[in-house]
């Protein structure tokens, strides 16, 4: 299945939770945020939205910036 | 002395705020966060490396027990980027606070100020508290106010330049007509700098270059702490008057000698 | 971190030098000195007022067990002058260090260098530790340092003018090429003016208008204390370049936006 | 030399546009404007005083053969109310210039950029020549060019302030990134703050307040005419560079003396 | 206007004295000379270059029937060194006039004051006129007075340096003071800056460095003619007060709009 | 007639043209601009252009301004 | 008998050493310093010197200055 | 016969005047100062001046100089 994550053409085997998307990608939910085709998606709702195909998924942290 | 600086309802004790980014290392940004006694820093909101693991991996080198995290909207141009990424910061984050910036050149960093103050109106009646970076123009400062600002932030000098306050009447006209805290945020290269601002009147001082770019940043970061500290009381205390001929320190009567004045 | 400051083999950890002269009180000054840090103070030899009981009063109201008494030549506008009130300082105090004043002028007091360097020839002879009050000319502060002075004490500004810095060039250069310590002597007005001088290398700054004439001198000895540490730090930690543009503080990529550049 | 202005194509050989305001006399301005050697004088466009006689009286006193009339929009707080005024000028005048004032704030009379780019861009589609009053602000300048201004007017301090250049590192970033000429307008004090503005690069200068409010404003007057003409020629000859250390001027050899070095 | 320089006597009617030293050629030199509208000029003197032929080429090169010849002491260390060349450069020349530069340093050519003194008293009492190179210092100023020099002249910066007018208080001092003429002598690196030297109330310029330096000396050496004029002028023409907020050049009634008030 | 001339209250014996007006007036035409109802009226449309009764007229010249 | 003490033209009852004058003018002879004639005394000798008619004294001590 | 000429040590054919060393060495007197033996010597005697053996002759001119 293919979306666009992080701005980067990507192949998923299929249907999935951003929940399971962050975990497939070992990262702790806890410190991101994801805007999931342009509405932002709240923790608590990770393991209840399904990624559907060629969605827009952004997953960002905050990095060092002055 | 008790004397906090207060914004938005939340206290801080320190008035220097300091960036993370540019550090040779997290631990030295960790060991100059703690020599600068900050409590609160900026931090940009950016994709996750999903090549690299370690995502999140910055806040772990910052005590959050004591030091308040600023998300920045750094690098957008438009109002709408930087509403998004503000949005972003707020999800990632703990707070509703934003270091707001719309910039509108990338040789100079200065704000687009017409953005600035639309942005500012979104994020405010979104719930922010907005602090936006902006230049030293009075009425820009006092568009940010009316637009709900929870404190105004000019520049003193372009992002990294280290050129130090390049307008201090612009600031100090910023600060007697401002109802809000005002933070000298950029362009501060050395200690002096810093207190320069807080002489003015500035409330507070936002850095990061000054102190990340320095051969020592712990000791520059101590520096700016005493500075900012330094700048702050010689403000309350009432600096003497400035005249151009000299006054004797020195009694100018009950010379042994036959001197006609003491120095 | 150990910066001690060494004259003439005696050690301060305070870098600050304050006067005891115009205070609105012995209490304030007092306090001043306390809250300033200092470990070493000037006084003024002057005779006894035999009309008014409590000579040495002065005294009282400094704690010797840690400041060390700098009785100076202030008033006097000839060498022999200068001389005479040194010994007569000697006498009345500890030590044999002297603050060596020879103004040439009453209206400036600036001091009269050839009859400076002539008094410090002779006081040096006399087993004085002598620290001269200078002008900011690099080439008297070398012939003071050839005639034996202890220190170089050049002038920022007019004796309680207040105007801070003027020539920051020179007394950089006296600096870059003495081999004693320079203190910058007067014409610090406000905190940020002995950070700048501490930033230029001095090794120390006295001053006594800027904290005695203040609104409030225990707070405003407090910022000194504060902006001398400050400046001095600030030199070690070794400050950024100066630019005219700016250079990004965040990281330019990684956004989610469209944006062109990081701020 | 031939080194004309040139701004929407008219040809200007001075480089200085002097005010009509606040002058003691009409005969004082005549002859200050004839010092100056303007070609270009702003006016202001104000309801005609049916009380007194002498509508227009302001013009007889004005050499229009070799005078270009610049009316600006002097008191206007909103972009509607300048561009109102800047039609009724056109229609007073004999041209389409204007020199564009949107003011923000009474204290500071700083520009509102906002409506000042708003206004800009309205009298541009008009056919106006907008020569438009500005902050020192690099984005702003940016965005009046873009608008269509045929020249960009940043202050160099408040009007009638006389403070000189306030930030010389904005005005330069300003020229050194315009399409169109660059024109300081407010703030220059005396002669050598017009030099430096022209040093930085400007290709002109606009003032009033200097001249009409000098004791002499006919001489001072002559001052600024040769001042803009000086910081212009050396802003063209490329000044010598800046060291911290002195350089000889006379030959260090073939001294008959046991010289070391010459000066 | 009338309004000459008169120096022992001699009255000049351009107020700027140029070097003759570094110029890329012996025709710019002539052609920058021309270009300042100088009226005397200072060489070096040095002994004759018996392997080349020439000798006193230099004078060949300079309309002494309208520029008077200054010979300087360039290079001595000493007073009996700058005494002894300031006779050769007399019997060499037509006048008893002599630039007095005794040097105390070669990396800072600042002049070693003690010497100057003492050998300007020795040429005044051998009938020189004597114009000494001296620091900003007020107090070595009242000397040479004292000693009899015809003019003191301040240096602005080191030579060569290009760096301006370092201490304007101190230059300011001197000229409230003195009793006979101020010449800024060395530090000038831009026409800015000699308009600022006689702003303060100069009341001549003397450079070479900036003009010879320059990357078009004749083109800088106008430069630097209309700038000694212009800032001559505002001196005379009586500047305006500085003010922090600003105060408008328009009328601030008769709008017809509803503006509250005027820029 | 009333009008309002300059921002003020004022009355006219009539009906006139601006031409008429400024003549009374004593205002030389060729320096000043008028506006009619928030309308600018070119110069040779004064001789043409008749004051009607409640009209709003601003009349402006050049002053001395920086 | 006369004296010049601190500049000013002074009567002593008689001949007394630099130690009584002190004592007599309730001065702690430990914060001053004491000229007699140009020449600076040592404390150790306050009791010895014994002040001559027309004798020139100064007595100094330290005061505020900068 | 030996001097110090400039500095230099120089061989002269023998005892000659200032204004024939002068001329020997194709300088226009009225351009330049000489010194000798420490003593400046004026134009009008250069012709009456002769140079002794091993005397120190300084021949200076004007050059550029700030």
């Amino acid at each position: 299945m293919h979306v666009m994550l992080n701005g980067e053409p990507t192949e998923l085997p299929g249907p999935m939770t951003i929940a399971a998307l962050l975990e497939r990608l070992g990262i702790d939910g806890r410190m991101v945020a994801v805007e999931y085709n342009l509405t932002i998606i709240k923790r608590a709702r990770y393991a209840e939205t399904t990624i559907e195909p060629d969605a827009e998924i952004e997953i960002v942290a905050f990095v060092g910036g002055g | 002395m008790v004397d906090p600086l207060v914004i938005a309802g939340r206290t801080f004790t320190s008035r220097i705020i300091v960036g993370t980014g540019k550090y040779p290392s997290h631990a030295v940004m960790k060991a100059a966060h703690e020599a600068s006694g900050t409590e609160m820093v900026t931090v940009a909101v950016r994709r996750v490396d999903l090549t690299a693991k370690g995502a999140g991996a910055l806040l772990e080198w910052i005590d959050t027990s004591h030091i308040f995290i600023l998300p920045n909207t750094a690098g957008c141009y438009t109002a709408d980027d930087a509403v998004r990424t503000a949005r972003l910061g707020r999800e990632a984050g703990l707070s509703n606070w934003v270091k707001l910036e719309v910039i509108g050149d990338q040789e100079t960093l200065f704000p687009d100020t017409e953005a600035l103050v639309a942005a500012t109106r979104t994020l405010v009646k979104d719930g922010f508290v907005v602090l936006p970076y902006t230049n030293d123009d009075p009425i820009v400062a006092r568009k940010l106010e009316d637009a709900g600002a929870a404190a105004v932030m000019p520049l003193g000098a372009p992002i990294g330049s280290g050129l130090g306050i390049q307008n201090a009447n612009n600031l100090q006209i910023i600060k007697e007509r401002a109802g809000v805290p005002v933070i000298v945020d950029a362009g501060v290269g050395t200690a002096s700098d810093a207190a320069v601002a807080m002489e003015l009147g500035a409330d507070g001082v936002l850095m990061n270059s000054a102190i990340a770019g320095a051969s020592d940043p712990p000791l520059m970061a101590a520096a700016m702490k005493a500075a900012v500290f330094a700048g702050r009381l010689a403000f309350l205390a009432g600096r003497i008057e400035r005249k151009r001929y000299a006054t004797a320190s020195s009694p100018t009567s009950g010379l042994v000698t036959t001197a006609r004045r003491s120095g």
